[in-house]
């Protein structure tokens, strides 16, 4: 969860300064700081539970690309508006659905994350399904800015419903839930907005696998580490 | 002009203009400019900024300047909107200052090198802005004023968490502290062109004070800026960057060495290190983005014509 | 001299499999090679006269943007084909000149270096030449384009001919040439090349400074290193 | 048809056709859609090799992969030259490919994700390339086997290269053990699919081999690959990602388990991990770029037709 919104935080922050009105500069920022927000707080998680000593930004800023667990789908680069803002709805429908089921944890620290969490990513997920439907269902050149940031998009959200050894393990123990069971909710959500968007989903139900399970992200990752990583990397002694 | 008499006696006992009130012509587009170009300094004041936040260090840091270029967007947004007041378009606006006609504050376009100049912005260009703009919560237009008071208030939260950086990077590791001296060393003298040169001898500037546009004279601020820095550069024990500071007994205010005007000046003409950087920025930003005004724009017509279809 | 090739040199090689035509492909990749080749030649020269035991790969991967020499020219982002063509030819016509007067350098390593890299920046030159000549005296787009990335970049010029202390104290030694004295070459080149590519230079001789002596790049060169030093950063202790 | 049988003869004879010469259609077709595509792969490849270009460790491995990379362009420019040889020309073939109806060696679909794939690609990639290729120095199309013999030749260069890097970072730190281990795991099975699914009742197969096109049969070639590689893996101290991978006595040969053809369609297909940006990439150079060929081509028609005037 830490690794997912850190890394679509930080897409999201490159937006700073030049999104197309005032009023997505602060949107985005807005989300991109939330995004941060819940980051800290799931690494902090993360680095207790693993009990070596790490903190969130040890874990942030100290892994390489191998060892990030976050699906592809937020590391692709932001590419035009439209696709950043289909990347963050998908996101968003699949994010809301996840802490929905993270709120009834078994695990009382998760419970806690997921449902101060699940506050913002409400709100995120109003405001992309409306851009989304605006857009869609916009100019001609939106419309069709929109539905070829579908059909690029479409086959990184596969990835959100997989599973292996350990999410069956944390579903069997009522700690997580099982990703499968995520996907009607998203599907009801992602196809009701479609719709007002006039947007058509792509047929094809291949996915990209790789990023959750670390074994194979994309090349954009590593882009994103040096650029992120950087003062950590440069200056390790160093407190900021 | 009895018109202009009223007008001028309203301000002198301390009243507000609102936006329905009469006002001359040249109060208006004063105003219009001046503002506007706050507005434009907001917005273009997120790219310097903004630079450094894909590399911020900490996850904390990170959030804290992604809070601060937030609350730089929507400062951008109150003053445009008053702006708006004044029958002017934030479109009309953002044209004017894409095209080069309207301008912004030179200081953003000198480059973010480091980490401490996060630090040095925030203490050194958010105090000055600060300087100047407290002043102006009590300017006579309501609509500007109000927006200054709000704007002040994030502000000072703003220098405070600059300050903070700085000290981390001056109490830091020998790298961190030479990065430190080095932002004080290039933002010195630029901070303390925001006040504008000298205006002592200035009719226009005569005649902003009596519309209480201005508030102060610019070498009045700018003493203040100084006599307020300097002592928080001691404390992080940092060195101003000018051999003639010195605190003079006499005066009761530090004697300091005047910035390069020519530089400035070179500055406005669009010569400034990044000028071209931040409008090539901006211009490409505008036309990226067209197509989503104009989706939004058809999608809203779309909703309109559909609810009168309804009814 | 070799901040300049190992900046230049990586901003061309940015290039890598996506120039305009396969022949330009092959030229940059080339050119950067070139650039390359020279940065190891310089810099490890400078580690030696240094002493302090630093090769070229520590200068090149182990310094922060302050302790970098080069001219921001150099640091400028590659913009589109034009921009990029038109940088090479303007570095490449003062690179010229400065290799053939240090080709005299009463410093026999300097000389030695020049002499091996003036063949090669002779070719770079042509060829840029001939470019930005087809370019500018091309199509209108080609044309404009040409003239925009000339009046964009020519602010960047100036500040090869400047000089400081050191420069002042390596021409009186018969080291380095006066930058000064490298105008009249540069300038006739310029004027002559700009006339056949129909190009008009700008008035306005106002120029950027701080690159040469570190005092101010661009933000552009910090963006750079992140990437060029990431693996040097992240993994001190590697050799490769 | 008796020039069919002159033709067939003169190649099992060990002549060579020439561009000139007459070939039957089909010859001519399978041959612009193999090199084409040989082409396409050397222009494709240049991306994920680019992709480390700008973070390469040191300036010597730097200077090594843009030489490489270098080589690739040239060798993308031998193979459309021959190509062109058979009437099709390089525009068309571009356009071909970014249209996506011409493809290009599936691997390139697969991303670079550390230092170690450079190595993992110079020594797998460029090892099972040179295996597919070395036969080619023989087919029976003059300027294609002549296009192969220089090309051969620098790719063995660049295999020893990668081999080179891969036992820098084998023999390196725990870190770079573990990138070099990780980059065999991920680009093992895509290599053995660069031979092609097992061809032995393909007619098509037959008819190439008959002509001279095909020299050995895709299975003959991956065998020969794994029993060249392996011992270079163990060489290194790395594991072959195979758990059925065993030296088999009686054939001489090592068994080893076949690769996900699923995938392998999947990639064909257009799904692989890289293909989209790839094509991406390859399409907003070609677009980003029609300024430059078109300006180019009007200032030769310029120069063309001053030339004419002078006459």
């Amino acid at each position: 969860m830490g690794d997912n919104t850190l890394v679509l935080g930080h897409r999201v922050s490159e937006w700073c300064g030049v999104a197309p009105v005032l009023e997505e500069d602060i949107a985005l920022a807005n989300t991109a700081l939330d995004l941060i927000g819940q980051t800290t707080l799931w690494l902090n998680l993360a680095g207790e539970v693993e009990g070596a000593g790490r903190d969130a930004d040890a874990l942030a800023f100290r892994r390489d690309v191998k060892d990030f667990r976050n699906l592809l789908l937020v590391e692709q680069p932001n590419g035009d508006f439209g696709r950043t803002i289909m990347r963050q709805f998908l996101f968003d429908a699949w994010h809301q659905a996840c802490l929905s089921a993270l709120c009834e944890s078994e695990h009382e620290g998760i419970a806690a994350i997921a449902e101060k969490s699940l506050k913002e990513v409400t709100y995120h997920l109003e405001r992309a399904s409306d851009t989304v439907i605006g857009l869609g269902d916009g100019s001609d050149e939106s419309h069709a800015r929109m539905q070829a940031a579908l059909d690029r998009l479409w086959p990184y959200t596969g990835e959100m419903f997989t599973s292996d050894d350990v999410d069956q393990a944390m579903a069997s123990a009522g700690i997580a839930p099982d990703p499968a069971s995520l996907r009607p909710v998203f599907d009801e959500r992602v196809t009701a907005v479609m719709t007002r968007a006039t947007l058509t989903l792509p047929e094809s139900d291949f996915a990209h696998k790789g990023g959750k399970t670390g074994k194979r992200h994309s090349e954009h990752l590593g882009h994103l580490l040096t650029q992120m990583q950087w003062l950590q990397r440069a200056y390790p002694d160093a407190t900021w | 002009d009895p018109q202009e008499r009223a007008f001028q006696e309203r301000i002198d006992a301390g009243g507000k203009i609102e936006p329905r009130d009469w006002m001359p012509e040249g109060y208006r587009r004063t105003l219009i400019r001046q503002i506007g170009q706050h507005a434009h300094s907001e917005i273009v004041g997120q790219l310097p900024e903004g630079n450094w936040i894909t590399r911020a260090p900490t996850l904390e840091r990170k959030a804290i300047l992604l809070a601060k270029v937030q609350d730089e967007a929507g400062h951008g947004l109150y003053l445009y909107c008053a702006a708006e007041t004044l029958g002017v378009s934030r479109d009309e606006l953002t044209r004017d200052l894409l095209c080069g006609k309207m301008k912004y504050s030179s200081i953003f376009n000198y480059p973010t090198l480091t980490w401490a100049d996060m630090g040095a912005v925030g203490w050194l260009v958010d105090g000055a802005a600060i300087m100047n703009q407290v002043p102006l919560q009590r300017t006579s237009y309501g609509p500007y004023a109000r927006a200054m008071v709000r704007i002040c208030k994030e502000e000072s939260f703003h220098q405070r968490q600059g300050f903070d950086v700085m000290m981390k990077m001056a109490n830091g590791t020998k790298e961190q502290r030479a990065m430190a001296q080095d932002a004080l060393d290039r933002f010195w003298y630029p901070s303390l062109m925001m006040f504008g040169p000298s205006d002592e001898n200035s009719v226009h500037s005569a005649q902003n004070m009596a519309w209480k546009i201005k508030m102060n004279s610019n070498d009045e601020l700018r003493q203040k800026f100084v006599d307020q820095t300097v002592p928080q550069a001691d404390f992080l024990g940092l060195t101003v960057p000018d051999e003639h500071l010195k605190w003079n007994e006499d005066r009761g205010h530090y004697d300091f060495s005047e910035p390069d005007w020519d530089e400035f000046f070179e500055v406005l003409a669009g010569n400034g290190p990044c000028s071209a950087d931040r409008m090539e920025a901006r211009n490409k930003a505008w036309d990226d983005g067209a197509w989503v005004r104009e989706g939004l724009m058809a999608h809203a017509e779309k909703k309109k014509s559909r609810a009168l279809a309804a009814e």
